[in-house]
Formats: structure tokens, C-alpha cells, sequence
């Protein structure tokens, strides 16, 4: 998985990302959205909210409620998914959605609820981190305040190498995996999961891979936004029309 | 159980604005009734799928995919494919689906896809059978509503059909009853391209490919197949009101005509 | 399926309906009711309302709203049927209620629903039409104002030979199935459903063979719901055990 | 989770009288104590299954289809048929059905018929092995409420025994591990024939065939299933109240009784 | 299955009872609970209420509604019980349900809940009389009132014999069942249900068996609630920290 | 759909009392930060199963039986066993879980006991194969919560491990294809004992083994597992907050110590 000149079999070196497309503003009826490629990775991510909340026992009286569900389309995967939402699917969706509930400032809308919708077109491995950092995009689009983005991003270990930002086969020849989201200016982890077996050192190495994983991601969150502001102030049609039907 | 559905979301106001202008021959976005909106087609959009498409029409987006997987033959059809639709309305794609949208919607567009599909034999399923009675190929056509802006069932067989028109088939070989699959793939063996065109009845007047604000206001909603001997090969009507003979037997002549038109952008979005 | 005489199968002519037999009020429980034989079809329709909703959140507040399930007992058909809804089911329930919503003065009953549960007891084809056939006797019989009945009658293609109220054998070797339901005093047409293959000059003649079968199914409606009332007026003793228990 | 049923549909006030009345020995509908409902009996009425029942006591319409397949046995008795009753509470039947029935009612019901039919050993499945451990006759015995009008469990048992004892089953071959039906028919084998009877209890007074203003007055519901032998098959006490054990005593031996006239009409129904 | 000297496979004579032990006040959490183990089977009972009652359409103005969920645990059969609640399981919810209605008060608590939760950990022969005599324990726990305890106890016939109290394996070969539920001093049986085949004499004596059966385990029943409360009066350190957490 | 819990449950005084305690690094039930409640493992106690074990975490009970039954190996894994696990939430273990809990939280906790043991190998799956590709032993971990008062997840897992400790697995032929179970038992293969450690942060503490006042007062969850090489085998977060890096590489350090102890006690206890 690791050739002599320590890069991997898709030619990366073990600290290299893989590339990563990020759009903010792709659908219409969404009140925020954001889409990701990430390697093979398409992740599609629309965010409805502050909205009133059904049924109404899930209130909160002093913040939003945030609901999530991550699902993974069922052309997907190699093998095709059944629709139903499998166990692997709610639990992902719980922890995006504890990664993102940190950053989101609630209490600005009690009684209400911020619904994140993340379909996962196309799956090659770390869909759970690439899909907080579009989710993360999609909220702001949203104009949900914000106390900064979350960025998220995996590492490995594969054939006793740590590895950044692993894809599906390396993802499945791995002897651990270890996703985490990050609030860099916080200083904050907002998730973190580990399967496998890493020895102390190994996971110090990975974790801090990991964090710098994160920061690089970062930045191209900042730089994808950025991107739509500028389109926002610059096209005036496409933002009119987008109000016309609010 | 079939309930009849909420219709709050559109504004009284609007509505009768877009049923007067329908009388005048106009609609809210200055088509003309038998305009289409802009259709783009994508293909080849997802790589681990067989077969895949985008279709937009206006701001209406619809994904497909296909994937073709070793299963087992209907016991009536022990010599052919299976065919298989589904349609997801993902809670992005509209605020109201994130309630439960009532899932007959849903079963309803799969099945009107499903129809126009197999109704016209749109895929040789004659061609797909492994070891008859026993293996077959199971072609899945998912249909994953990305943003419903009006008219999701011509986008979503636009979609399918696209999708399907692009999909590979790998080739196999059976040796001592074990399905080997190998890596050259050939197109998936494709009949027929059937075309669903789908009118609103707002008013008194017929139009094409209503947006979500028309469906709103209109009374009925009618999708006529045709195949590509210009021949109906669906048709269903659907809402709260109906349609007048006469209406229906030139909705049919319509569709047969624009049927072409949309038949040739997706053979050259699919080339 | 057609013989040199032009008769088919079971000796019919090509325009030639099944024998149908009506009878209007035939439940004690629900407010109104029906059933119809049609062929070997043999369905119930039961119609409850106009009464409270719930859950509240199925309210509309200018109209009634209209409730309708059509089910398959499981022993109604050649093989046993499951008696889970099936995604069949679901359709035909649905197309069932809007070809009955046109004909329904649903608007002097705001807030509250009616009901429509259809009960096919016995499937020998074409027995959505059949069951809209009931239905609309089954709501008149209800109390609930309608603008008229609805007539409901299939036509299908066999063997190049375009013929009229197809039964199950007729339907397995079909080329075409175009089920409509009429209002004929409005000429309405409030369920059209085709599939197959034909070509215009085909749906043409179809379509008005159908258009035609519906307004013969109308006589005989008309002529239960007299029969209905007429017996209602005759017999005093069974009105009033009926109302003792309402 | 079994949940305390509402009782709101019923006026205290005909409650209070149907009670007063049954202390008098009366009961609303001027029947005596021990008096059924006129029962009657149809049977043939669905040509495509095996065989079917409509029973009527009173206003109470309960129809019953049997459909028999080829099917697995169970391991535990692999030289044996399977039999399976299912119950559907059809919301036609009531107006409280609509709500979404207590589910757990129509399993009761279901299990009620279930082990009359059962314990009697009332259909011979020993017969219904077709080979041992492998393929078997499955009796799906299913059960349709029309019209609640009281004691569904009696017209249900009735009439799940009516279609019963008028069933065809038909011949088969068995070649080469293929199973070929026949298209001659014998009756399905029966055992015996199975009789529950049900009482409610309304103040003090046991009464029989409760109708459904009664069931709403009744604090406990008692049936008691006779076999031909006049042995006591099954047994299920239903409500919120409970019964005297002398209660109990005399109610086995008026089932005992009353099960022999209702058995002679079911078997001059289905001769 | 019985003997020379008329003594069953584990020893018993026919009219003895498994061994029992009875527990109160096993849970922490739950208002109320039981314990028992009657020969291997082992039940544990909570009981939540009167509390608040959700949906609010279960409300019922003139009592507390009663709500009762028996479930078998995967692990308490000889082959795995799949978790899904079973047919079986659902109508033992309601014939558990229905044998404790009488007993309860529950006109005190008008527009209440109370909840029995009851799980089989082991099941042996007779859990629904076994599950009856712990969940009228632990109702009595809660400090709900009672017009008296429910007793409980199957009665069976093995080989022509009849014997009380059959464990799974003698119920497994027996000819006939017989549960029932008993009010000792209110000389009324709550629950009934029997399959088999008995003959009149038969089932009378198998009848009268069982409610002496019955009478046995109330006695142990009563003992069981008074060593709960001799403990709590003794143990003045138990009952504080339980009122701590409350 | 992963919701926002609730969190009305405990007074906003008795969480503001508890994080003041935590910034002087007391507990409302006078523990140290680092010390769990007193741990009480009962194993043997369902003779049914072929393993179980009840934990008691101070008022936290979680029972555990495992069942190995025969079944079908998983593709990509023709040569081993299959491990399987699952959690049930049972509404007598907390007033909450009467209103139907939140799914996600059954599945998650489930989850995290499955990757404990999975990653850890702690079974020796490989030794569990019975016929290749075709039949292999499934083992059945069933958790059941009796009483929740904390730390449901360390509790689960000590009970699951501890009821595999002490699994027995039947000896077994295949004889013509038929799996044939003889009495005697062999203990079920175990590679290793991994062993959670589940931190809470309050304010700016972190808490071991939290009870629930302490579950209700933290911001954020962090699991660490351990395996028995001092390696980290599973983590999860959970939770509203989040935690710094630094606290993170901390809590790793301490699972590594504290899993020593408790290895041992579940040792001790299974031998």
C-alpha cells in the first residue's frame, strides 16, 4: 500500500489530501447548501432552518433543536445499498450531528429547528468527515450564525504506515481509523471515533496529523465561502432570482 | 391511506395570478404553455455506478443511478431481466418533504417511471438472463430528487433513461454453476427510448412542464408516453381535477410531437 | 383470445361488459356503503364521514379532507396475497381518491375528513374502475353532496383487437390497459391511466370505447341508488333499526 | 404495549340500562340470556380460493378466505401441514377501526381462532405432508372483518371453520423433486370441529353473543371453546373485570350445551 | 413424565409448586419494581406511575389508563429470540394486562399512565403467571393502590395427569394449559385461558388445582411485600439514598 | 433522524451545582475525578445462554447473554465466525425511555460495544468456522439495561466481556453435511480483553465513569478503549461540546492506566 519512495498506491504522500471541490449555494430550494468532492467522495449537503418544529414535543425551550440525517444514496457504494437507512447511517448521522452542534449558536432561535440534510452520492472512504465540512458550509449559507466552521479530517493506519485522508481501499486494508472535526480557533474536537489498534505513540502521531489535516481544510472552507459571497455581490440577477421564490 | 394533500404553502394571490395569466396564454416565467424549460443532461456522474445522470429542467434537479447486479428472475419471466425502480424525495429537495412527504408521492413517481420504462421494453431485459430461471441480471434505476422545483416525473425518466442509455454491462462467464465477472463491459442492450411529457391544466388551459408554482395552481396534471414509434406507451393523470376529452385526445397529439424534440436532446446528451 | 365469431373468451363481444350487479347500503356500521360484482370482481366499499381528523395536523381548513385505502384481501387473488400494502396498493389508492375528489362537494365540510375504504374481496381485473364504481355509490348512499357519480370502465388492447372490461386472463395477454373514470353530465374525464403500446388512431378508438362503457356502468349506478332509496322509502322497519343504532 | 381502551363511544346512560336490564334477565335486543343473534351461514363465495365463509350473527359480518400453497414445514414437525390464520380488523367495519386499531386486538382475534382450530387438531395436518422435512401444505386461513357488530370472535371462529370444512385441496404428483398440481380436488381433511362459545359478563348476569352495545357495558368477556367430544378445548377471558370461579364452572358447562346446536347448523351450512 | 411414585421428571409431586423467590424493590429508577425466579424462570418487573400519559388521545378522564409491555429477552429461550416483539408477546401484554386491571385503583388517578415494563431474563413454563405475581409486586412497590394482590398459576395435564404449575419441558408434552389469575379475597379470576383438551371433569379439577395454586403464591407474595417494608423501616440508610436521587 | 435531545429532565441549579463542584474537582457523590463507582459482576446467571453476566456500575444494570447458534459466514469473511450485537434500551431502566428513546442512542451505544470487541479481536473469530463459506458460529451478544444511572457504555462492555469470558461453545461434527451438537462444551476462543473507559467533561474537568446527574451536567463524552497490549482499540466523543487536543492525548494516558485495574477485576471475576 506503501511503495518504496513512500508514496501510495493513488501516488499521495502519506500527509497529502486528496483534492477537494468545494461549492457553497447549489440548490435552490435549500435555505443553504454546499456540495464536496473529495477524491471520489460527492457529498450534497441542504440545510432548512430556522424553521418551526413537528412534532412539537421535540421543542427546546432556550436554543434550536438540530436535526441530521446522513444517508447514503443507493448507487453509491460498490455494492448497491438497500434505501433503508442502515445502523452505520444513524449512527453517522448522530455523530455529524454532535460534531456540528458545538459551533452552532443556538440559542439565538429557541423553539425552533435547524434541519441538515446530507446525501452522500458517492462514497470513497472519510464520507463522515467530508460531510461536516460541506455541512458546516451549507449552515453558513444558510445564514445560521455561526461561531466558526468546522473542519474535519481522517487518518490511518495502513500497513503500519499513518497516512492522512484515506480512501476506500486503503480504508479497507487499514489496521485503524481515526476521524476527528475540528473548531480551529476554539482549539475544540468536536468529534472523535478510532477502530483498530494504535499504540500510544501511533495515535499521538495520527491525532496530530489529523489536527493539521484539519487546518488545511480550513482554509479551503474559508476560501470556498469567500467564493460565494464575492459571486453573491458580484451576479445581482442570480441573487434576485433567488429571493423571487423565498 | 391516499389523503388528500395540503396546498397552504402557495399563496391565494399567487395562484389566481398564475390561473389569469393562463387564460391570456402566460405563464409566471414568460414561457410560452408548450415550452419546456431548459433541460441539461449530465451523464456519467457517479463512477461506481453502471449508469448515471443528472437531469435539470429549470431549477428542478434529478440524480439517477444505475447499478446491475446478479439476482434472482421472476418465476413468470425465468428467461429475462429484472427491472427495478425507486424514488427517494431526499428532504432537501423541498421544506415539505422533510414532514414524511406522503409516500404515495413517491411510490407513485417510481412506479410512472417503471411503467414508461418497461411498457415501451425501454431495456432488453430479454438479453440479461444469466441461467434461466435461475440468475439473472437486476438492473436498479434509483431516483434521488435533488432539488423539486416542478415536474419530477418527466426529469426523473429523462434521468433514467439517460442514465441507462450510458450504463455498462460487464461480461461474465458461468463456470460450474459460479457467476465470474470480468473487467470489459458492453452497453446495456437498450430497445426503446420511451419520452414521458407531462401537461398542467390551469384554468382552462393546457400547459407543458409545469413549474412547482403552477403545480400549485393547477387543477390536473397529465403525463402522456410515447415510444419511439410514436406510440403511447403511459399515461396518468393526476390531482384534484380532471380533464375533458377533447383535452386529452390533443395532449396526446402534443406529446407525440414534442416527444421527438426531448427524444434528440437526450440521444445527444447520451452519444 | 378472440375466435373467428369475433367473441372472446368467455363469449362476450368486444364492446360487450361484464354482467354487474349493485347494491347500495349493504353495511351497518359505516355511513354509507356498496358493493359491486362485476364479472368474478367482487368488492365492498365502506365510507365513514364527513367526521373529526386526526392527527390535527391532516386538517384543511376550507374542504373536507378526502381519506382513501384500497386493499386486497389476501385470499382475493389466484396466489395469496401478503397482506402488507402492497407499492400496487398504495397507487391505486391514491389514483382512486382523484378520480373521486372532482365529483366530491367537499368544500361544505371544512376541517373534518371522509373516508373511503375499499375492500376487494375477489380480483378478476379492471377493479380499480370497479371500485370507483362502488366507491361513488358507497358516498352517495354516505349523504355526502356530490356534483354526480362517477362512472368508471377499462378498455385494453388483446391480440391487435381493441376490446372493452378486460378480465384477468384477458389483462395477463393484453398489449394495453386504459382504465378512465367519467363524470358523463360534466364530461369529465378524473382518471386516465394507460400502459402498453398504442398508437394514436388505437388510444383514440380506446378512449371512446371507454368513454362509452362508463356511461353504460352510469345507467346502472343511477338505477342502485333508486332501487337504495326506494326500498329506504317502502320499508319503514329497516330504517329505524338503522337509526336506533346510529 | 397493551393500553387501557377507551369505552367513550357508549353513553353512561345506555351502559347504566343494559346493566339494569341484565339484572332483570333482559337485554336491549329482547333476546333471553342464552340466546344467539340469528346466525347465518354462506360458504363458496370466493371462487378463487380453496375455500371460503361468510358468517352473520345479527349485524356482525365476519368473511373468511382459505388459500392452501406448497410451502416449508416447521422443523419441529417436519411430517406435518402448517396452519396459519391471520385477522384483519378492515377499518370499514368500525368507526373506531380508522384510528388505527389496537393491533393487538386483531392478534388476539387471530390467536383465539388459532388455537381453537389448533387444539382441536380440527384440520388433519398430518395429512398435508408432501415430502417429509422439506415441502408441506400451508393453510392460510384468513379473516375479514365486514361489520363489528359484536362477538367477531364467534363469527369469526364460525366462519374460519365454515370455509374449512368446504375446502379443496387439490391432487398432486411429486416428480423429480417438482411438485405438479392436479386440477381434481378433495375435500381438505377435518378432524373435528371446534365450537367456541362466548359470554359476557353485564352486572351479575352472564349473557351469550354479546352485541357490541353490550361488549361496551360488559366488565369481562369469557369463551369457551367445545370439541366434539364435548371436552374443552380452548379458553380466553377478555375485559377488565374479572369472573367468580363458579361463573367460570357453569359457563364451561353451558358451552357444552349451546356448542352442539351451533356445530349442527355449521354442518348442515357446509354439507 | 411421571413416575412410579407419582412424581414428575424434576421431582415434584404433581400438585407442588417450582420453588420461588420473590423480590420488591429491585430497580432504582423505576417507581416500583419485582423480582422472581419460579424454577428458571427469572422476570424482572418496573413499574412506572400514575404519571403523565403521551399520546395525549390514550388519555382516559375518568381512571389512569394502564399500559403493559411483556417482552422475552433474546437470551431467555432455548434457541434466540429475535428482539422484534413477537405475536405471542402481544397478546401476553394484553391477557397480563387485563389480569391486573381489576385489582388497581385506578379511578384515583384520572388522566394518568401507569406503566408495567416486565422482562423475562429466563423463561421456563409459566411465565405469564410468574410475570402477573412479580408485576402485582411491583405495582404494590410504586405505592399504587390496590384493592388487593393478583395471584397467579398454570395448571396442566402431562400423560392423563393433572399438575400444577408445569415447567417448559413438561408443557412442551403436556395435553392442555390452564393459566389462570385469582383476587383471592375477592374470590375473582382475572385471567383464563386454556389449550388443550380437557373434559369437563378434568378441567374442574385442574380449575380448583390451579386456584389453590394460587392461593400458595399469594401467601409468598404477601411475605415478599412485608420483608420490603420490615427492610426499609430497619434500614433507614437505604431508603434515604433512595430519596436522594428521586 | 439524529435530534437535539432533551435535557429537561435535571434542574438547571443541580447542573450548575455539580460543574461548581467539578472546578474544585469534587463529585456530587464524593468520588474522586478518576475513581468509577463500585463495579459488581455476577456471571452464570441464564443457564439458557451459553454465556451471561449482569454488571452493576453503582445503580447502573446492564445483563448480558450471549447465544452462539449456527449460521451463514459473511462473504468476505468465509472462514470465520460472526459476532453480532445488540442493544435494547428497556423502558424499565429510566422514566425516558418510555417515550420512545431516540433510536440513534441504542444503535450508537450497540455500535461502540461491537468495535471494542472487534477491534480488539477480543474473539477469536477464526476458530469459529464450521463448514467454510457455507455454515459458521453466530455469536449472539444481547445487552439489555435494567437500571440506567450512568454510564451505560462502560457498564455494557464489562458485561458483555465478561459474559464471553464465560461462554461456553458446544462441541460439534458435520456428518453428511449435517451439523451434529454434542453435550460437551469447550470455553469460547478469546484473544483479548479490551476494556473502555468513558470520560465526562464537566466545565473544565474530566470526570471517569459518570453517573447520570453527572451525564446530564457535562458538556461532552469521550470514550477511550484499551486493548490488552496498552493499545487504543475504539474511541468515541459524544455530546453537545467538544474537547481540546490536549485533553484528548490526557485521557488517553489515564484509560491506558485505569483499563489495568479493571482488566483485572473482570478477570478475576470470570475466571
Amino acid at each position: 500500500m506503501i511503495d518504496d519512495k513512500g508514496l501510495r498506491l493513488d501516488g499521495r504522500r502519506p500527509d497529502e489530501l486528496r483534492s477537494i471541490k468545494l461549492q457553497v449555494g447549489v440548490l435552490h430550494n435549500a435555505n443553504g447548501s454546499a456540495y464536496i468532492e473529495q477524491g471520489k467522495n460527492k457529498i450534497i449537503v441542504g440545510v432548512y432552518g430556522p424553521r418551526e418544529i413537528h412534532p412539537k414535543h421535540l421543542i427546546i425551550s432556550d436554543r434550536a433543536a438540530i436535526r441530521c440525517r446522513y444517508r447514503m444514496a443507493p448507487f453509491s457504494t460498490d455494492e448497491r445499498k438497500h434505501p433503508a437507512p442502515s445502523r452505520r447511517e444513524v449512527e453517522i448521522s448522530k455523530v455529524i450531528r454532535e460534531a456540528l452542534e458545538p459551533s452552532v449558536l443556538s440559542e439565538y432561535y429557541p423553539r425552533t429547528v435547524i434541519d441538515i440534510f446530507i446525501e452522500a452520492l458517492q462514497c470513497d472512504g472519510g464520507t463522515r468527515c467530508a460531510s461536516i465540512v460541506a455541512a458546516s458550509l451549507a449552515l453558513a449559507d444558510a445564514g445560521i450564525p455561526l461561531k466558526e466552521l468546522v473542519s474535519s479530517c481522517s487518518v490511518g493506519k495502513v500497513k503500519g504506515h499513518v497516512i492522512v485522508d484515506l480512501y476506500d481501499l486503503e480504508d479497507k486494508y487499514g489496521e485503524a481509523d481515526l476521524p476527528i472535526a475540528l473548531m480551529p480557533n476554539h482549539n475544540l474536537v468536536t468529534l472523535i471515533q478510532m477502530d483498530g489498534k494504535l499504540s500510544k505513540e501511533e495515535f499521538d502521531k495520527a491525532f496530530n496529523m489529523a489536527l493539521e489535516g484539519c487546518r488545511k481544510i480550513s482554509n479551503l472552507q474559508n476560501d470556498a465561502l469567500k467564493r460565494k459571497y464575492k459571486l453573491e455581490s458580484d451576479t445581482e440577477t442570480s441573487k434576485d432570482s433567488k429571493e423571487e421564490v423565498k | 391511506m391516499s389523503t388528500t394533500p395540503h396546498s397552504s404553502e402557495i399563496l391565494t394571490l399567487e395562484r389566481d395570478h398564475i390561473i389569469d395569466l393562463a387564460s391570456k396564454g402566460k405563464r409566471i416565467d414568460n414561457r410560452a404553455p408548450m415550452d419546456y424549460r431548459e433541460i441539461k443532461i449530465q451523464t456519467g456522474i457517479i463512477e461506481k455506478a453502471n449508469g448515471s445522470a443528472q437531469v435539470d429542467i429549470g431549477q428542478t434537479k434529478v440524480i439517477v443511478g444505475v447499478k446491475i447486479e446478479a439476482g434472482t428472475p421472476f418465476p413468470d419471466t425465468p428467461n429475462e431481466g429484472v427491472q427495478t425502480v425507486n424514488a427517494e424525495f431526499t428532504p432537501l429537495a423541498h421544506p415539505t418533504f422533510e414532514l414524511g412527504p406522503p409516500q404515495e408521492n413517491s411510490i407513485e413517481l417510481s412506479r410512472i417511471v417503471d411503467r414508461n420504462l418497461r411498457e415501451s421494453k425501454a431495456i432488453d431485459l430479454t438479453k440479461l438472463c444469466i441461467v434461466p430461471g435461475k440468475k439473472t441480471f437486476v438492473v436498479f434505476i434509483d431516483l434521488n430528487m435533488l432539488d423539486h422545483y416542478g415536474n419530477l416525473i418527466d426529469a426523473s425518466t429523462y434521468a433514467a433513461l439517460s442514465a441507462l442509455l450510458t450504463s455498462k454491462l460487464n461480461e461474465y462467464e458461468v463456470k460450474h454453476d459460479e457467476l465470474i465477472i470480468k473487467d470489459n463491459q458492453q452497453p446495456l442492450p437498450m430497445n426503446d427510448y420511451p419520452i414521458p411529457i407531462t401537461f398542467a391544466k390551469i384554468g382552462k388551459t393546457l400547459m407543458l412542464d409545469p413549474n412547482i408554482q403552477e403545480e400549485h395552481a393547477m387543477s390536473a396534471r397529465l403525463t402522456v408516453g410515447i415510444d419511439n414509434e410514436d406510440c403511447v406507451c403511459a399515461m396518468q393523470k393526476g390531482g384534484l381535477g380532471g380533464f375533458e376529452p377533447s383535452e386529452i385526445e390533443s395532449a396526446v397529439e402534443t406529446a407525440i410531437q414534442k416527444s421527438k424534440e426531448i427524444r434528440k436532446l437526450i440521444i445527444e446528451a447520451t452519444r
